[in-house]
């Protein structure tokens, strides 16, 4: 089938209308397939797309500074392949890539642009399977309908599936499990965030508990071993939103049990470990990691200890805002909460997609939840609620800026900054002492701000008073502005909010000294 | 015209391969910063805006004076009216940042699916009453700098033909405002008519490079009465029928294509004012136009080389390859040439052998009078083709794209990104060490980790 | 003077122990912030400027208004003239930063090799032109917030007794200033004589405590003609013989009886305003001196103890122990008794039963009335019998310096540090929530970790 | 002896006068003593002095979030402790304390402060040593010549002797080497600059090169087994300021060879090796290391690479100021200089008693060489400079807060944020990433702040001109100023300055267009 030439699509009952958008969250779907396809050893991409949109290489190159090529090339779309149809040249750029590095699979993707021409690509990869060694596979993901991290879920799986289907096919699949207890990880990718620190975290931690890692899929996998998966005792998935899908596939297949607990925090950890006691011991294997985890917590992990000292008393009750993708903000919630007693005012998360599961994991630890992927929003949430710190995105990172407010980031988007070089994970242990930094240098370093803001001013014999817009319907009297000015900076507008509000209640249009210490005492402004 | 005719003593190829440049819509990344009233709507889908977002290191700026209109599923399929939609947004950023221009970015998608915006955009300018540019800066016609010259082209309409008041004539006559004000009165009170016709350059320069080349011309004794695009779209310049005008970058093709067929202006073919060669040549060549006789231009550009000399003494003898990326490798070649690099190969996305003709006849020219063999010009280059031949020829240096330089570095091949070429200030007399510094950078850096001994550090770590 | 007998029922020890507090020096750190046109300039040893930079979490603020003369060698061995040494410094400190005085703050050091601070300081002034204040703020006589009543005893000496021009008088009444201004001309016009003998208060409180409290007393009709110490050095308040006085902090002993002996001042001796017992208290005190009948007081402090119900319902029942440290243990212990908290133990490093008189009979009387037994208060404690005392009691709450917060906190002992309520804004009615919030954050951040179970995480660690 | 109640103390020479100081970066003499004391195990401190000199408990309890009770107990000099002599007091609390708590060793140390009383503190020693059942020992430190760090490497030196000395006496001290090659790592203490991580990093690196650790002092230490020092094949002192005189004392007096290269940076723990590797192979071990370090360099740590990549090509040539302790201020240097290829125009030392060692080691690498201990000075060289960078102390990052220059914190004066939960050694190999890591932080934030800047303004019609104080005796006409008001802030000053110097140089008072573009073509200003 040719591409129809004149453009727009069926109609597929889509109602979504034009947005206006200065930021995006996740990335296109093709991004996604691109992550789980280059993370693999020695499997290629070729990526049907007009000039431009493989942008994905510079991204890899320059955010992970990778040091190989990324193995994805695109087979470029011009206005004479569009004239000409496009199917010889995406067969001649898959052979010839086959020809060319001999990668054991080649997943064939279109981008949102290319996906519009309808071209049946799945006949293109059937005739370019013909003359190719390795395998050919079409990523098969709806463009318009998901994101960066579904496709990404869904071409693991798929690639999982296909795998498996082949060994089974050829009588080639493993059916014993190992003889120690092992794991898959699954879910650790190129351009995740921090996923490279999280899965050496991962597998310190599985080696501790005495389990083998059998497969660690996609990062560095090759796809002859994936029919080496059912041999693992269970699936440990830490990331939500990359790896549930295969394992929903390999559980439902072949009886695999699944571990789906982030171990972020110290009491996550502790759970996903329980949890993982209880799939072992169900298979026979007579585990008992309750000193384990009581050792970590209290004398090698020194989040705990943090929690209870001195430090962390200071931030009991600070506010915060928690926003990033589902893993990481639920987790991140959990533990500002529960483990550190601090308030979190709002929690919230842009995968729409799974927001049930979202509120249902932050209901009970914090105040609001905001499920989206407008950052405007977002933006407008948190200069509502004037937070004392963020815990966000490199977009909150940025709000935060402009007001002012510390921000420490915790999820995707990812940003060179989340490819450090120094051993940073956020799970595992390793990762609770690591977050534990992040919350406290967030807080303080906003408080040092603060203080070098109030302090400042002091230097000369000149004081000068700082300015504060005058941006109201109420009038304050000199006196009462003059106080207010000697408010602290970082509570300053809470306390004229609240002072207003109090004055509008009782229908004064004046605020006076008087009003300002009534306020005061009244809702604690 | 003036066009010189094309070169002959040049090789060109076109691979049409698989190459990587950035998309062409990055031209938002500067063009919005450098018209100031403007608000740049790129009109398409993800895949664009995660572009601008990522690639273009522009993730930070939360909120610049450009947006995505992201197209959803129901846009695609011709459910919704595009009239509508784009309306609805355009008053939103009306409503949002009150801009004097909204310019709308066409894409491959709204290529693709055949959006009229050049249709609907007149109609939607006449109900909002903010003027609507359109240009189609899209992937299938157009590799990255080229975005630029689309939307140019697109203003190039919008430049006045007649100037009614006088208000208004100072107002687009900013520049000249600029390089008087402060003066005393008597020196400008007769506003000295210029001696030549009027001249109106085209691309987009930071400012100070604005300032920097129109006091050279003045030098000269030849007034600029205006530069495309203007520091304000309220700003642009008048055009009228018989104005001469010269373009400062080489993928302007189709802006100068533009100036000459619709608004009929006579196009100046010169090289382009990137290194002293260059700046000079340019210089010459308007002035010859004007019959103008230049003033001790040559002790300038000799001046410049002299100062330039310790960059030199790090580069002379080596070799550049350029993969291709931002179709400043002519110029950019032409003057590495005369520093006494070698180039084996130029790659470019495209090549307009026309509007481009006096660059490359001084290419050629400058190749002969250094002793060294003509580069080959490959347009449209095969990426993994190039590797090959790179890992063949083994350069001193490779200007390339980002997703190819740290790669080659772990090889052992110095790189520079072609991207920052893009964005630094490389045109004029003063500019010239600016593109050494970059050229120079990794040549300095890893002769510093050389004499370290820690070369073989990465090389060993894969074969190309 | 109006101070009340010495309290009998309460058990007063002295352990003359080893205890810790900070060094008294540490006043500059708030007064060089209260009194914006003054330099203080520490006289001591590296010691000294070590402590200042780090355990008082101001090494933040470089070059603030503070700094250390530092003794070296040749001036402890006398080889060097102090005078000279001395004034080098102040001129430096004038030529930078040019403050209305300079207050010199003695040490340890100055002490023991008897550097005659108190003869070098008026001639140097005469001779610099900038007043010099000295004030011995060591840690052989004191105790941490002891310090900044050895500088305000040393101001009070500085206030005038007079004010010729009536431009001074208005300078010197900024307070008066601050709350009439903005009102219609009429009220103000007339200026009312109050209709009491005046009224100086003293103790360094935050610009918003020193206006509230004001506040508070001139709704009962009482004026206050001024604050020792003012916003200014310039704006010191006159004192003449024959005010009245009151101060605000429990540990400005030596202050009053400077202002009574020397400037010949009526001392109001009350309970300190902390918390709405205490506020009310001294209100109470200071009108019925002035023969005012107070309004409204009981109904005051009757609706702010009901706006701290959510607060009280975590503290009542529940233990609190001062190790001892900063000399509000006393106002802070009766106001968390009368919260409905027992106090089994007040450690201080200092306990003037004259000054504090008023306060150690309220403190009775609350505890009589709560029917809670009366707290051993103990001068000089030694800390490791406190912390045996501690470990046997098993106190709710310990409020203590900050080297024993966090290993009693890895005991599972609920700890806040008492320097915290130093710096915070404590006095008067409006306050008394602040106070809550911090004597509830331990209680409310290990109630939520105790949810968890964490309760024994590290309490297993050691034992005391 | 009584103490002199009539103050002064005798002259001793000294010449230094009174110092106006507002910042210090070392601690007086007896900071560094209480390090040691209380870094090993079960030894106490008494610190005779006036009440509020023993800060030093809360800076242990508070910057090192320490769950201990700090082993040093203040004996209150007070006025009446002073009419009456303090020897009873003293000799009170030492024995007291020796019942009270068993230390296996009790030091005895004056502050700046008692030890002006010249008592003879030896005879309070000896008295107690008559009662006490532990060792009691006082501190050898003159508290007006020598600072924390100097008293620190004495008071280690010191306990180190007594107790070799001590077995020696009793004819306890085991003669042989161990048998497999073996260290002593010396130096680590409480409240050291990221001592504890550097600490377990070069345990990892011992245990990687197949050295045994024998014994790590002071900290963790038991006194008992200092009589086991000589027993190893060889010391290692990471830090030039604590532990070279105790080594020098075990060379002489036990001929064990010393490694005193500081392994921090890709070279330099390169050179530390091989000098292991020459003091092992001296004693006959026959050890290859190069291989180890071939595969560190180029696999392990992500430095080499870094060096290489692309992020760090683009700060080649940026100025950076460098500023710390001897150890931590060189090394840096070398860092930056040698393989990273940033240009240091300052490298500074606030060790001015082993200023010799810091300029053999920087001259080659920087232009300029400082060796001060008054920040002023150092905030005026960096005000000068204007580097992109600096690498110094919680002081430098102030100065840098100010004058909109970033920092990356290499040194002490610690401070809570050197105390991180999460791994953070600057030694060995992950330092080595570590330290890339702060690199480039360093710079990029820097920028991103820069760009914020210049773009910020960009958000509406209203273009405002970003100010710039005139402060000139050059005159600048408009359009020059416009055009300067152009360049990007973080180059403006420089930018300015080379103008004027250019338009001084050739007696002109006014900077025109003209002048503004001559004096970037004549001195690329």
């Amino acid at each position: 089938m040719q591409a129809k030439k004149s453009g727009r699509i069926q109609p597929t009952g889509g109602r979504d209308s034009m947005k206006l958008a200065y930021w995006m969250y996740a990335g296109p779907a093709h991004i996604g397939t691109l992550r789980i396809a280059s993370s693999f050893k020695n499997v290629h991409a070729i990526m049907h797309a007009p000039l431009g949109d493989d942008y994905f290489n510079v991204m890899r190159s320059m955010l992970e500074r990778e040091r190989d090529f990324t193995p994805v090339t695109a087979s470029v779309v011009d206005r004479n392949v569009l004239a000409r149809g496009s199917q010889e040249k995406v067969v001649d750029n898959i052979t010839r890539k086959d020809r060319e590095e001999s990668p054991d699979l080649i997943v064939l993707t279109p981008t949102c642009t290319s996906s519009i021409l309808q071209e049946d690509l799945q006949n293109f990869v059937d005739r370019a399977q013909l003359d190719a060694r390795g395998d050919v596979l079409l990523a098969d993901v709806n463009h318009y309908r998901v994101n960066e991290l579904q496709a990404g879920d869904r071409t693991l799986q798929q690639i999982v599936q296909f795998y498996l289907e082949k060994a089974r096919k050829k009588g080639d699949l493993p059916t014993e499990k190992t003889a120690k207890p092992s794991v898959n990880i699954i879910g650790i990718s190129t351009l995740g965030f921090h996923n490279q620190h999280d899965c050496t975290e991962l597998k310190r931690l599985m080696s501790d508990l005495g389990i083998e890692v059998n497969e660690v899929i996609p990062e560095g996998a090759s796809v002859h071993n994936l029919k080496n998966l059912p041999q693992a005792w269970f699936n440990l998935v830490p990331y939500r939103e990359l790896g549930l899908m295969t394992a929903q596939y390999l559980e439902q297949e072949f009886g695999m049990p699944c571990v789906d607990i982030t171990p972020m925090g110290v009491v996550e950890t502790a759970r996903c470990i329980r949890k993982i006691q209880q799939l072992l011991n169900a298979q026979g294997a007579g585990v008992d990691y309750e000193e384990y985890i009581d050792h970590q917590t209290r004398h090698v992990s020194q989040a705990a200890w943090f929690s209870r000292s001195i430090d962390c008393q200071n931030l009991t009750g600070k506010k915060a805002v928690v926003f990033g993708d589902n893993t990481h903000a639920a987790a991140m919630t959990k533990i500002l909460a529960r483990e550190m007693g601090i308030h979190v005012v709002l929690a919230g998360t842009y995968c729409k997609y799974d927001a049930d599961w979202f509120k249902a994991q932050v209901s009970e630890y914090c105040d609001e939840v905001l499920i989206s992927d407008d950052n405007g929003a977002i933006g407008d949430a948190i200069a509502r609620l004037e937070p004392a710190a963020i815990f966000g995105t490199q977009m909150e990172r940025h709000i935060g800026k402009r007001l002012n407010i510390p921000c420490g980031v915790i999820a995707a988007p990812i940003h060179i900054q989340n490819f450090p070089i120094g051993y940073r994970p956020f799970l595992g242990y390793e990762g609770t002492n690591q977050v534990a930094d992040l919350v406290y240098n967030s807080f303080t370093l906003g408080m040092e701000d603060h203080l070098l803001e109030i302090f400042g001013g002091h230097d000369t014999k000149e004081v000068i008073t700082k300015g504060m817009s005058a941006d109201s319907d109420l009038n304050w009297t000199k006196e009462a502005q003059a106080t207010l000015n000697q408010v602290p900076g970082f509570v300053r507008g809470k306390v004229k909010r609240n002072t207003e509000k109090f004055a509008r209640e009782r229908g004064l249009s004046e605020i006076s000294l008087e009003v300002f210490y009534a306020a005061k005492e009244a809702v604690g402004a | 015209m003036t066009v010189a005719q094309e070169p002959t003593g040049l090789n060109f190829d076109c691979e049409t391969g698989n190459y990587h440049t950035f998309c062409p819509i990055s031209c938002v990344a500067w063009l919005y910063q450098k018209i100031e009233d403007s608000f740049f709507l790129v009109i398409g889908t993800k895949t664009c805006g995660y572009f601008l977002q990522n690639a273009m290191g522009v993730m930070i700026f939360a909120e610049p004076r450009y947006a995505m209109a992201e197209l959803e599923e129901g846009d695609i399929s011709a459910q919704l009216n595009d009239y509508e939609e784009l309306k609805r947004l355009c008053l939103q950023i009306k409503r949002d940042r009150n801009p004097s221009v909204i310019v709308w970015i066409g894409t491959c998608t709204t290529e693709i699916i055949k959006m009229d915006l050049e249709g609907l955009a007149p109609k939607l300018e006449a109900e909002i009453g903010i003027p609507i540019v359109t240009a189609r800066a899209n992937g299938l016609d157009y590799a990255f700098t080229q975005g630029e010259d689309t939307v140019l082209a697109a203003m190039a309409h919008r430049c006045p033909s007649k100037v009614t008041s006088e208000a208004e004539k100072e107002e687009r006559n900013a520049i000249q405002k600029l390089l008087t004000f402060g003066r005393k009165a008597e020196e400008t009170a007769p506003t000295s008519e210029p001696k030549h016709p009027p001249l109106v350059l085209f691309g987009s320069l930071p400012d100070p490079v604005v300032t920097n080349l129109t006091l050279e011309l003045k030098k000269q004794g030849v007034e600029v009465s205006g530069w495309l695009p203007a520091k304000r779209y309220t700003e642009l310049p008048v055009i009228e029928e018989g104005y001469y005008v010269a373009g400062v970058n080489p993928f302007l093709s189709r802006t100068a294509t533009t100036l000459m067929r619709r608004r009929k202006c006579k196009l100046i073919g010169a090289p382009f004012p990137i290194g002293p060669d260059g700046t000079r040549a340019w210089i010459e060549k308007i002035c010859s136009v004007f019959g103008i006789e230049p003033q001790g231009l040559a002790e300038r550009e000799a001046k410049i080389w002299e100062s330039l000399e310790d960059y030199l003494q790090l580069i002379r003898g080596k070799s550049v390859f350029f993969m291709g990326d931002n179709l400043l490798e002519i110029s950019l070649a032409r003057f590495l040439i005369r520093c006494g690099m070698t180039v084996p190969e130029i790659g470019i996305p495209y090549m307009d052998k026309r509007y481009q003709a006096a660059e490359l006849a001084l290419l050629e020219k400058t190749c002969q009078e250094m002793g060294v063999s003509t580069p080959n010009i490959v347009e449209k280059p095969d990426n993994y083709n190039q590797l090959q031949r790179i890992k063949a020829i083994q350069p001193d240096l490779v200007i390339t794209g980002m997703a190819h330089a740290n790669p080659l570095e772990a090889r052992g091949i110095n790189t520079k990104w072609s991207v920052e070429f893009t964005f630094a200030q490389i045109h004029g007399f003063s500019n010239a060490r600016d593109i050494l510094e970059l050229v120079t950078r990794p040549l300095r850096r890893n002769n510093s980790l050389k004499d370290l001994g820690w070369e073989k550090l990465v090389q060993e770590e894969a074969t190309v």
